[in-house]
């Protein structure tokens, strides 16, 4: 069950583009699961930035002196993760979590293969750790568009039978996209599922190589969240059930991690014709009260 | 006084020492013919249907839950984008994204009744039969204390409009709810801010037969997105909520209040504080509703019911029913204070 | 792509870096028969008429001061507090202090030619016949490009119904005051929100023979102060501004352009950065005023006007006139960055 | 002419119930006169305060290795200075000033009584040192609720001919308020002038007692501000002009100081009806449009 705690930063230092801030959060710690998530109330008060930010987890350590840890590494992109980066060490930030789903790990030891985009390969690591402690073999591919996006090769290196990284701009590693070197890594290590956390063309392109190898997949979504622990609304995503009734399902709390070839990619943005409560009819909402034309595209 | 509020934000001073021991206020309200062990509800769609705001809050605890605005049917809502983040503000065009009534009262309703909580349970429809249908629905169905209709749904028989921009659509619907539902249950009619005059949507709907109402919905807004160059929601505009809306909000039950001074209001928009809860009760206001401030924290209506009783204890008064409206009647409690707060006690307080 | 946006909150990361070179952006936009160097202004009631903003901006530079509305008579206002702080939000009821037409005209417009300023005037009256004689003495006055009527004003000759939210009362005073104008100074007509169908208005203001639209004007609110128990402000409800209100303005600007295309409106309501003054253009704005962003920093006209030059120059547009409305209609450059902030370069821009 | 400048929070410490920041404010400090406020932006960007905090200047260093530096007291008493009081050295401050009138100096050596009250005793330590180049003599009377809200009775003693110190609960000095030792101090000193600055009812009392022994007066007040530069009038008072008119004029621009016979202390808080401007009509205004019953008391 997610909990609510202030904790004291422990540490906030830069990793390339990214940050990584340390946070005592005795209950989320121990709690957390590969794939989860906190998220992070942003300003000082009386902030002005009502909604919190979510970060997937990265290292968690359930004890330590200060009671449990977590650690989060982030990309600096608007107001709130600016605030985030200034924290210093004692101040104190109020977090949810752990939220969402976690990743399913194999029952058996299995050959796993762990894509990550940029930031998203955060909650790679913890995964891994969880897939060695059940025997399984783990190869990674890293991608991002620059070298100082790429989060955690060093780390990687290290717990993986082998690591393969691609930027887009070639500055290290292979040039171009994860996508483009899965395929090989896929038929090379004979595996056995696919896990994935990036943006969410780079989520799609993995599922249709991985469902074209006939690997099963999972990964790990961002959508835009108000609340994040599933009361509002917003983070919906076309989802396919174990009915093949396709829903508008909440990626807080239904996700953020789901298999793959359920979430229809194609249809993100959208509310496909055949999802459960959608109308053919014009869509009739709480808001639109103007007689002037309002349509979108 | 233990709790240092700005009279200006609304806010509590953080650093101040809280009272510790539970001040002995008694908090219950009165909304119609039902009584509310105390006045802070959950706003409709800001808390689901109480479950997952359970894991922070103990539900039975709070005034009510009152529920996501329910329909007839499942409706998979609007796509997303479905929010904006704004200053002090969040813009929103779910959609009404929902099970409808059947899966409501199979699954949502028990867990409430389970829960001990009090469910005000919020309808909307796009014709004044669904509304009716859904009020007889909910005929009998514990923990069901009262029906909340948000008429800020267009009407699929009046091209589109707004129910809750006509009075003459808007007591339409309260007349048919009022007729269909549980005479027990108290039905309030939740207005929207963006009319030219919310008093006559309130005159009208209390005629139609609304025991009560709700104090607002939110206004109507649009982001655009500088990066792509378009609206930021798929629905193009969207509702307005949090505290940036608080003044609005405040002030349409100032209003309504001052019209209507025995109907019951439920305020609400944009309370993050017990002493913004307050403003609300000051200005008419029986019982409110915590609605975004949710989403900022979770644990806010139980935490927001705890610092109104604070405040008002710190202010001197036994009874929530002491101060509801007493923003309109001035009155020595007021005059003491008002004195305090200008620094007429000369080197008093501030100094 | 200098400016790191942040599409939500619209405000510019400090951190990045900016770009020192003035972009070459054609700024001059167009107000019906008038054009000005650049679409940046004061809102009326935040600069006064320019003076003391005039210490921290060169006045000349701005596209033009929109002064403190005018009345005919000198006039004391309000009594104090005549201010409250909202979240992200100012409540004002100054109630229209100022020195009248004639210590206007001879103190204040000469400031404003001799400081090579263009003024654009806001007056406000209380009766139809008040309007229209101000609109007759400004006749002919330098710097004088425009003129504004504020019709946020009770009119006494019908019981202090406001003009601006009855389209025939608000037609009647556009029409007195364009008959009344000096014939080539274009006559904007300043709207409320505060009504249900604020295209109505705008169109009723159009045919009375408005040249262009402003838009908005604040929103009726009111702030209880939780010490003294009354309200804030003495003069019970006040006027919300601010980028609280923000998504509200870009709704407003954006639904009349959307029913009134070719009409120039000047946008406002919580401008703080160039961004902001981006949604406005982009939702159909040929101009915009900043208002209280003033009273948070002096320098912000200004400010403004460069962030804006340089998140034009950012996004590839040439001039001001290639992105007014073009939020209605989509299109390339859209496009091009709907991609980019969605992600859809895969591990482009945020990875 | 006041400018606005950010600058870097040298020191932000504790004195008794008060806070003293000092910050590097080059061109504030040079141009600074005894009286004179600056305003300070508060909040974290974005931040929900917009309007900026008016604080009485107490010290200033024109000339120093940062470059000038301007140092304010201040009472924390809600969000705004709950944030300034959280500020921490290098962190940077945006201030505008100097702002409003200072105090006039007399031409010739005088006695002067300086009256504060609680931090209303800032602006009165640069006025004394100015007095005191001018060769006047100087005897203060420093008051509070209590002894922690008392600033500057060290610093004041050096500064002064006579110190009196008043409390209202007794802690410290004379128990009682300012002005019931003012009568003593006046008719002991045979002062020529009188200097105040507090909260307002202490400055309709130091007048009162000073109109009835004779001596002239000035007072600094403080009135809500929205801008602080004299755009916006919300900090208005009734004053009584040269020619006999009572205006209601701007504290920011036209004050804060104002000879204390000038103000209309009873009025303060209405539009006497005399006023410049004032109409015996029903208040008409821009913004009230409801039929419901809206009186004030
Ligand atoms: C489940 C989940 C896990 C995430 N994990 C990470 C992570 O490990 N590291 C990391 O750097 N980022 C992560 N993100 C994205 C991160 O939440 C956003 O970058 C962040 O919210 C941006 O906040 P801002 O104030 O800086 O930007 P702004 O653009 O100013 O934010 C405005 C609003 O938009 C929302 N928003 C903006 N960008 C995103 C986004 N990409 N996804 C969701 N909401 C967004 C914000 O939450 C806020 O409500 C994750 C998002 C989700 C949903
Ligand atoms: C000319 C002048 C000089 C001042 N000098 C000092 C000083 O030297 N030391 C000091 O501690 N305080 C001084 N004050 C008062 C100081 O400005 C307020 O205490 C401060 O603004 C409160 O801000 P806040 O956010 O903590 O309180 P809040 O109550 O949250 O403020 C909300 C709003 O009310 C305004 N406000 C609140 N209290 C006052 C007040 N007493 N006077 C004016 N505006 C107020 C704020 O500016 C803000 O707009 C001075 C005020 C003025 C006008
Ligand atoms: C995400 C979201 C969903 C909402 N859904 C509903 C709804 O289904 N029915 C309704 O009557 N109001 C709905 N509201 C409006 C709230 O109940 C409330 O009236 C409004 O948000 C103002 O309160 P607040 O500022 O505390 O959020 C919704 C608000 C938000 C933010
Ligand atoms: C203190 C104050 C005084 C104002 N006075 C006037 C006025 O005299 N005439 C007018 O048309 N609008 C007046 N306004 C409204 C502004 O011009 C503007 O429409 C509104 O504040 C929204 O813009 P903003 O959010 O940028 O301030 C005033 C606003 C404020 C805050
Ligand atoms: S973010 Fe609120 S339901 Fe998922
Ligand atoms: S504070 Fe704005 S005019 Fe004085």
């Amino acid at each position: 069950m997610p909990v609510q705690v202030r904790g004291e930063v422990l540490a906030n230092r830069r990793a390339g583009a990214y940050h990584l801030v340390s946070v005592v959060a005795p209950g989320i710690a121990e709690q957390a699961k590969p794939g989860q998530f906190v998220t992070v109330a942003v300003g000082d008060e009386p902030t002005s930035m009502l909604t919190r930010r979510a970060f997937s987890i990265y290292q968690v350590r359930p004890r330590g002196v200060f009671g449990g840890t977590v650690e989060v590494v982030f990309a600096v992109v608007g107001a709130g993760t600016a605030w985030l980066a200034a924290r210093q060490p004692h101040d104190v930030i109020d977090l949810v979590g752990p939220l969402g789903r976690p990743f399913s790990l194999p029952k058996q030891p299995a050959t796993c293969v762990l894509v990550g985009g940029g930031y998203g390969a955060a909650p790679l690591f913890p995964l891994a750790e969880a897939l060695r402690a059940r025997g399984c073999r783990i190869d990674v591919i890293l991608g991002a568009a620059t070298e100082d996006r790429l989060f955690g090769t060093l780390e990687a290196k290290r717990m993986s039978a082998t690591l393969t990284v691609t930027t887009v701009d070639g500055s290290v590693g292979v040039r171009g996209m994860v996508s483009d070197v899965l395929p090989e890594v896929l038929s090379a290590t004979g595996a056995d599922v696919v896990y994935a956390c990036g943006p969410m063309p780079m989520l799609r392109a993995v599922t249709a190589i991985a469902a074209a190898a006939g690997v099963p997949c999972q990964v790990a979504v961002e959508e835009q969240m108000a609340c994040g622990i599933g009361v509002c609304m917003t983070c919906v995503l076309p989802v396919i059930g174990d009915d093949g009734v396709t829903r508008m399902v909440r990626s807080c709390v239904d996700g953020p991690v789901f298999y793959g070839e359920r979430v229809r990619f194609d249809d993100i943005g959208t509310v496909p014709a055949d999802a459960w409560g959608a109308s053919d009819a014009a869509p009739v909402d709480t808001w639109p009260r103007t007689a002037a034309p309002m349509g979108r595209r | 006084m233990t709790t240092t509020g700005s009279p200006h934000t609304g806010f509590a001073v953080r650093a101040t020492p809280r009272r510790t021991a539970a001040p002995a206020v008694d908090l219950t309200t009165q909304l119609g013919s039902v009584v509310l062990p105390n006045p802070v509800t959950t706003a409709s769609g800001c808390a689901a249907a109480g479950r997952e705001l359970g894991q922070f809050v103990d539900v039975s605890t709070l005034g009510a839950v009152v529920t996501k605005s329910i329909m007839l049917a499942p409706r998979a809502g609007r796509p997303t984008p479905r929010m904006a983040e704004t200053p002090s503000g969040l813009l929103n065009g779910i959609g009404l994204q929902g099970p409808g009534i059947d899966e409501f009262l199979e699954h949502d309703l028990p867990w409430l009744a389970e829960h001990g909580a009090r469910a005000i349970v919020s309808i909307a429809g796009s014709s004044v039969g669904e509304y009716a249908a859904l009020a007889a629905r909910l005929r009998g169905a514990a923990p069901v204390v009262a029906l909340e209709v948000n008429i800020s749904c267009p009407n699929v028989e009046d091209r589109g409009q707004v129910f809750a921009c006509d009075p003459r659509a808007a007591s339409a619907v309260l007349a048919a709810v009022r007729e269909a539902a549980d005479p027990a249950v108290p039905v309030f009619a939740k207005l929207s801010p963006d009319v030219t005059d919310i008093v006559a949507v309130a005159t009208a709907c209390v005629a139609a037969g609304a025991d009560g109402l709700s104090l607002i919905n939110t206004l109507l807004g649009l982001v655009i997105d500088t990066e792509t160059l378009r609206p930021a929601l798929s629905g193009v505009t969207g509702g307005l909520s949090g505290p940036a809306i608080r003044p609005v909000a405040v002030r349409c039950v100032w209003q309504v209040h001052a019209a209507l001074p025995d109907v019951p209001i439920i305020g609400m928009g944009g309370i993050r504080s017990g002493l913004d809860a307050l403003q609300f009760l000051l200005a008419g206001a029986c019982a409110v509703s915590v609605g975004t401030e949710i989403f900022h924290d979770p644990s806010a209506p139980a935490r927001i019911r705890d610092e109104l009783a604070e405040a008002l204890a710190a202010r001197g008064f036994q009874r929530v029913s002491d101060v509801i409206g007493l923003a309109h009647r001035g009155g020595s409690v007021a005059e003491g204070g008002d004195s305090l707060a200008r620094g007429d006690d000369f080197l008093g307080a501030r100094r």
